[in-house]
């Protein structure tokens, strides 16, 4: 008889104007267990995760917490009853110090009524640094910290609530490896000490790597429940979708490229990038691989002319590029930035406006735009890229993440780009939606296009790359061919030290 | 080391005119005329302080200048009715605060960008002041203010003594209370504040009746020191204390706050304005000099921050 | 917007009623006239704040242009020098507010505010307290004669208009423009040049307000350093009740009209009803609010129902 | 990026600016008598007639004159801090335009506590002691303008003024005057009193929107020339006509009144005031006999008696103090 759960939920319905969020859905939180909780984006895991931490509440559903029935009406009962959660977005204040954000809304008081006790916040902020092992000084500023140590920091204030449940929604999105296993680790020690926690992923790795328990959603119903030793990678993912996806991404690789569209010589940025040589031919994906801050971002935005160049030179179709952005554009190069919502979409704008923002030039030459022929255009690129959109005229922000991506890539369609440099292309985005992306990739190089992918997802870029660079520390340090592209050699090159 | 990158450009403008008008403007340097400085300065450093808060929250206040006005006005004629300083000085920070927690509620609970909403209620509280007066100014208000803020306290005078308070009030406030933290917070990271389960709505609309509570402040300074009301004396003021917040370093991203900076900005106006009188400098370079201070001192921050 | 058409029609219905000579045709016209001229003012600055903008020396630079062009019609004679000069200063002060904005990385708010001050030092020192006054009627036709009974100044607001509408609609500029505005970061890495937009946007703004200078000018038949200082809020307050949110990327110069055509609406009427003018900057401030209140209503509704 | 390195870089541009822009200015001799002249603002020209009248007394009676001028027009704030910072440089004496005749009481109580003589000028200010006080009588003068415009309408007919700005003291005087010289004509009916806050522009305004409401206005009174040349200009555009008066005496009044554009202008003339307060102070640092009040004869300048008024300032000299003061 496996132990009570520390807090469970029960039928819990909740729905939002126009769309019906979570239908019944339960949910057991296990002492000393790490709980997978997967699902595609819109299935309703972070409605769930946030009924649960009581910043939604529920239409129907009860809480049970050790068998007894409770109420969750805040974000305060939540934390009384011992559940902590960590966000995607980081709920840090950057120009407040670590200890002031690890209590934040829970300072112990100081003699004076109002006023803080800061001699005990930053002991107890010490204590709890020192239990993660980071040796950082707790009166640093934390727009000072990098998204790593970030990431600690927000563990840190989930465990100063003495937490007994701990949900982390992708707390690996935007860390590298080796910070990954560290976090591993961590998890490894608080499932030691009895914690119970909820894992949110995408990537099915980690599933297996550290999940002792699986719960299932889609369209927002438990789908199944089970132990990842009784279920296999491509069956999740099954579950997850509820259709079968072929995640091949790629069916034809490229036998004889086109000639070079992209050259780039000896290119030294004031971002840190230092000689990096690499050529791009038409037909061509070609992946860039690297650990989290090897410099592939600097190395692209270079490229578009988004940072600043010191030295070397880039070559687009044969022409030496100045380094801006409307140049590098005008030239047919577009970019599919890292985030969408600050630096690829206007978020306000519909969908027609954010799809003709790069194209204006482009689809009215001499300056003066037309509704039809604009209308046209998008109308066109809705249908053929599958944008899932009541209409054209809906802000981007009520789109999902997929969705976004699309209209991104819709936008550089429409500027006619033949070079789509895309990075982290399927980030925060689901399985479903990432296969779509990919063909999408593959349609454009089989027309002619040329396409540099950044991604994190190792398997993906194997699975979709012609041949790959690897980066490390701002620097090129290797080209794998088509035959020897593999995880391995890939992770072998990234991490190799001196 | 994080101490030093944040001195604002205006710490070195400060330093120069100092220096320069000390050299070249006979009697600059002197006791007497450091004092002009400093009461001059006193009143809009009373308005600045807060409005420090509301910029670090991603906000605006356009009504300071107009409700200082008409709290100077409800102070001069409860004292010309007869009531006792105390009775007064109660009726202005009240109409002060509750113009306050107007401009919060109308920003905060309904929504409204910043800037109009504030300019709103500029024009209700100008209007109102002149109503109340038909834009004549209200003496005969007896000698209790007069007197109050005449006092000095080890030399030094009752506007600078109130100020300096109101100053380590605020920092006090800022760096050492919850509320401190929270104003940080909303303007740094608001979402993460309400997940914390801290009622960020009261606490912003706490940011903005501040204000309007040292409006109240302010205008004991403004008509003890005219020793009557004027409805619209201090139109334009708000502009003035904005400028100098912008200027001692306060960014309105990410909750980016330094109180001592704005002190800097303000005195960085009041020196300007001061020295170049008493050189008694041709009055239209004075006024495009204050231009110039604003936007030299922008361009050694944006130098310096590219540089970093 | 079809809220503010419906704000002007009740205010012009309750005026109506309750003076007789409010809703006389001249009256109205009368109306348009005054309108016209905040309208123009405040049609650059329109687009600045379209572009996440903001042009506090629109007043300053008005005045300015009026005193140049007064200046330049004295010394030559000729009507078209005096535009030239209004244009040209409008034109340089857009300028450089563009660069300062762009160039020098400062805050709109600080950098045109800083502005406004040396425009002022300027104005004070050229014009060292003195008016030129006394034009030929010719130039004065334009600012209060009338052509088919309608005033001059109001086909200038309908010739602003339509070449506005033109171009936020039909041009690729228009639309960068609020491309710009919404989200600066995502319009550069799509392509737009930034930078030049901006300096264009706040060039146009203050190419406006020198010609609305020029307008003034000939509508006082004088000019002092004085006369552009009292403009600057108006302007700014008929652009925010016309619906063109701060935060940029929405609103457009027919909104800044309805809101020009309200304000002076408030004056004409109280004007006209014998109100003492101590309650006309509490009329125009609960305007304010109100148009406010409609924006976030109906933006808060279209949010839920979308 | 050591302190000394962030200091290197902005100090060096930054000297060299700021120092030129105060440089380019000063250079001011310390030996010869002062006079501190305050005015209201930098714009009204009417003031710019004082400031060169007393630029021009002070060059025959050679003392020095300092100017001192809001930024922001009529600031109260800001004349209260150039008192201050002006007792710094002691001045010899203050020739004081006051921007509020209340508000500045506890102003000029400070000159008198710096023991510096104070000439109280054009706005007579409600407290505070002063040598003198020099002006023109703002109600005698609004009077009599006013019954010179209700004779020439032989005594009836429709009216509307415009008012000055609420807070200045010679507006409420000389709306009192108006109000006088009404008693004396009943059958003169005011249709409307609204304000034009002493601008051309909001004259020019206020009266177009008047004449919408009134088809019959045979008089308007502005409270200042400047206004009442906006009313003429909306006369202008409307093609309607009507007598027009205005205060001041200003030039530009002077030149409508010589095109009879304007009925008449009452002479307030800020070019006399400028001399005799002027003249005033230095009588009284060479104590000279300086009488308590010099209110200037109450002349109407009309198309008949304009000459003389209408010389550019410029050439214009200071009159003897006698052929003013009759003591």
């Amino acid at each position: 008889m496996t132990p009570a759960p520390l807090i469970e939920m029960r039928h819990i319905s909740k729905a939002f104007p126009g769309v019906q969020a979570l239908k019944d859905v339960s949910l057991a939180a296990f002492g000393s267990e790490v709980h997978m909780l997967v699902g595609q984006n819109g299935a309703g895991k972070s409605t769930l995760i946030k009924i649960l931490c009581g910043a939604y509440r529920p239409n129907q559903g009860e809480f049970l917490v050790h068998g007894k029935p409770v109420h969750i009406e805040s974000t305060r009962d939540a934390r009384r009853l011992g559940v902590a959660v960590i966000f995607q977005e980081f709920s840090l204040v950057p120009y407040l110090d670590i200890a002031q954000n690890i209590f934040l809304g829970r300072e112990f008081p100081g003699r004076i009524p109002g006023t803080v006790d800061r001699g005990r916040l930053h002991s107890e902020a010490r204590r709890i640094l020192d239990l993660l092992g980071m040796d950082v000084d707790t009166r640093t500023k934390t727009h000072r910290l990098g998204v790593a140590q970030q990431q600690m920091i927000e563990i840190a204030k989930a465990l100063s609530q003495d937490a007994k449940v701990l949900v982390m929604d992708e707390p690996t999105a935007a860390i590298s490896d080796r910070e990954i296993e560290r976090l591993f680790e961590i998890i490894r020690k608080l499932r030691g000490e009895g914690i119970a926690i909820i894992y949110i992923s995408h990537r099915m790795r980690e599933v297996f790597e550290i999940g002792d328990r699986i719960t299932v959603l889609r369209d927002g119903a438990n789908v199944a429940s089970l132990r990842p030793s009784e279920t296999t990678m491509d069956e999740l993912v099954r579950l997850m979708v509820g259709r079968e996806v072929d995640t091949t991404y790629r069916t034809r690789f490229c036998e004889r490229p086109g000639e070079a569209v992209l050259d780039v010589k000896a290119l030294d940025t004031k971002s840190g990038i230092r000689g990096a040589n690499l050529t791009l031919c038409a037909g061509e994906i070609v992946g860039l691989a690297g650990l989290v801050g090897a410099g592939r971002t600097e190395l692209v935005r270079a490229i578009f002319g988004a940072d600043t160049r010191i030295s070397g030179e880039i070559f687009l179709k044969g022409r030496a590029l100045r380094g801006s952005p409307a140049e590098a554009v005008r030239q047919g190069m577009g970019l599919v930035p890292e985030n969408r919502k600050t630096e690829g979409l206007a978020l306000l704008r519909s969908v027609h406006d954010n799809m003709l923002t790069a194209g204006l030039r482009q689809l009215f030459p001499h300056g003066w735009y037309t509704f039809a022929k604009a209308k046209r255009a998008v109308e066109g690129l809705i249908k053929s890229l599958r944008v899932v959109t009541p209409s054209a005229r809906r802000p981007a922000r009520f789109l999902s993440g997929g969705n976004q991506q699309k209209v991104v890539i819709g936008k550089w369609l429409n500027a006619g780009s033949k070079v789509f440099i895309f990075d982290e292309p399927t980030r925060g985005i689901d399985i479903g939606a990432k296969a779509e992306i990919y063909k999408l990739m593959e349609t454009l190089v089989a027309d002619g296009a040329a396409v540099l992918v950044i991604s994190s997802e190792l398997p993906e870029l194997v699975a979709v790359c012609d041949r790959a660079y690897v980066l490390r520390n701002k620097a090129i340090v290797g080209e794998l061919r088509r035959t020897d592209l593999t995880e391995e050699n890939i992770l072998r090159m990234a991490m190799q030290h001196g | 080391m994080g101490r030093l990158a944040r001195i604002p450009g205006v710490a070195f403008l400060l330093v120069v005119l100092g220096i320069l008008f000390g050299i070249f403007a006979g009697g600059f340097a002197s006791l007497p005329n450091l004092l002009n400085i400093g009461i001059q300065s006193s009143t809009l450093l009373l308005l600045a302080l807060p409005m420090t808060f509301i910029i670090m929250t991603e906000g605006l206040d356009l009504s300071m200048g107009a409700v200082l006005g008409l709290t100077g006005v409800v102070l001069a004629s409860a004292l010309v009715a007869g009531n006792t300083l105390i009775v007064a000085f109660a009726a202005a920070l009240g109409v002060g605060l509750a113009f306050g927690i107007a401009n919060g509620l109308l920003v905060v609970k309904l929504g409204l960008p910043p800037f109009v909403a504030t300019l709103g209620t500029l024009g209700i509280a100008q209007g109102i002041a002149l109503v109340m007066t038909g834009g004549e100014s209200v003496a005969g208000i007896g000698p209790a203010l007069p007197k109050l803020y005449a006092t000095k306290w080890v030399g030094i005078p009752f506007s600078i003594l109130v100020a300096a308070l109101m100053y380590a009030a605020f920092h006090f406030l800022l760096y050492h209370t919850r509320f401190g933290n929270y104003v940080f917070a909303i303007g740094g990271n608001r979402e993460a504040l309400v997940l914390a389960g801290v009622p960020a709505g009261f606490f912003h609309v706490l940011v903005y009746a501040l204000a309007g509570l040292m409006t109240g402040f302010a205008a004991l300074l403004l008509t003890g020191r005219m020793n009557s009301g004027h409805p619209i004396a201090a139109m334009g003021m708000e502009f003035d204390a904005i400028a100098a917040v912008i200027v001692g370093g306060t960014e309105r991203q990410r909750g980016n706050g330094w109180l001592p900076g704005t002190v800097l900005g303000v005195l960085a106006v009041g020196v300007l304005r001061n020295g170049l009188n008493v050189m008694a400098i041709q009055s239209s370079l004075q006024v495009a000099s204050i231009g110039l201070l604003l936007i030299v001192a922008l361009l050694i921050d944006s130098i310096r921050k590219r540089q970093l | 917007m079809k809220y503010r058409l419906i704000g002007v029609a009740l205010i012009v219905l309750a005026l109506g009623l309750s003076s007789d000579a409010f809703a006389t045709p001249s009256n109205l016209l009368n109306v348009l006239r005054q309108a016209s001229l905040i309208f123009l003012s405040a049609s650059g600055l329109t687009l600045v704040i379209v572009g996440a903008g903001l042009d506090l020396s629109v007043g300053a630079n008005l005045g300015l242009s009026a005193c140049f062009a007064a200046a330049a019609i004295k010394a030559t004679g000729a009507l078209s020098s005096g535009f030239a000069a209004g244009l040209a200063c409008g034109i340089i002060v857009g300028l450089l507010n563009g660069l300062m904005v762009t160039k020098l990385r400062l805050p709109p708010f600080i950098a045109t505010y800083g502005m406004l001050w040396m425009l002022y030092g300027v104005n004070y020192w050229y014009m060292k307290g003195d008016t030129i006054y006394g034009f030929p009627s010719s130039f004065r036709a334009l600012g209060s004669g009338d052509l088919l009974d309608i005033p001059i100044p109001v086909y200038l607001m309908v010739i602003g208009l339509l070449a506005g509408g033109v171009f936020t609609r039909y041009t690729t500029l228009g639309h960068e423009v609020y491309a710009i505005g919404a989200n600066a970061e995502a319009a550069r890495l799509s392509g737009i040049p930034v930078s030049s937009r901006l300096i264009l946007l706040y060039t146009l703004s203050g190419a406006m307000a020198g010609l609305a200078g020029v307008i003034y000018l000939a509508r006082l038949n004088s000019a002092e350093a004085g006369i552009g200082t009292p403009l600057l809020l108006p302007a700014i307050a008929a652009v925010l009740i016309g619906g063109t949110s701060l935060f940029g990327g929405s609103g457009g110069l027919a909104g800044t009209m309805i809101g020009a055509i309200i304000l002076t609406l408030v004056l004409n009427g109280m004007n006209l009803l014998g109100i003492n003018s101590n309650w006309q900057p509490l009329v125009t401030g609960v305007i304010i609010l109100f148009a406010a209140l409609i924006d976030s209503v109906t933006r808060r509704h279209a949010e839920l129902g979308a | 990026m050591t302190f000394g390195e962030r200091l290197k870089f902005p100090f060096k541009g930054l000297v060299l600016l700021t120092a030129g822009v105060v440089l380019a200015a000063c250079g001011e001799t310390k030996n010869r008598e002062t006079i501190a002249l305050f005015t209201k603002n930098q714009t009204n020209p009417y003031f710019q007639t004082v400031r060169v009248a007393a630029q021009a007394a002070a060059k025959e009676s050679n003392v020095d004159i300092i100017n001192y001028i809001p930024t922001s027009n009529d600031s109260i704030p800001e004349q209260m801090n150039q008192i201050e910072d002006a007792i710094t440089k002691r001045p010899s004496a203050v020739v004081f335009i006051p921007v509020d005749s209340k508000a500045m009481i506890p102003g000029v109580e400070k000159f008198n506590a710096a023991g510096i003589p104070v000439v109280n000028l054009i706005d007579r200010a409600d407290g505070g002691q002063f040598v003198s006080f020099v002006g023109c009588d703002d109600y005698a003068v609004a009077m009599n303008t006013a019954r010179y415009l209700f004779e020439k309408m032989n005594g009836k007919g429709n009216v509307i003024i415009i008012e000055g700005q609420g807070g200045s003291s010679n507006n409420q005087k000389r709306m009192a005057g108006f109000r006088k010289a009404l008693e004396d004509f009943p059958n003169v009916k005011v249709l409307a009193s609204q304000t034009g806050n002493f601008q051309r522009a909001m004259a020019l305004q206020v009266t177009e929107n008047l004449l919408q409401a009134h088809s019959q206005i045979d008089g308007i009174l502005a409270a200042n020339d400047a206004m009442a040349l906006g009313v003429i200009q909306a006369l202008d555009a409307a093609n309607r006509k009507a007598l027009v008066i205005g205060l001041n005496g200003t030039k530009e009044a002077i030149d409508a009144v010589k095109a009879g554009k304007l009925l008449a202008t009452g002479d307030c003339d800020g070019f006399l005031q400028g001399c005799m307060g002027t003249m005033a102070a230095v009588r009284h640092l060479r104590n000279l006999p300086v009488p308590p009040e010099v209110v200037f004869p109450i002349t109407v300048f009309d198309s008949t008696n304009y000459q003389g008024a209408d010389a550019p300032y410029e050439q214009r000299m200071c009159p003897k103090w006698e052929s003013i003061v009759k003591d």
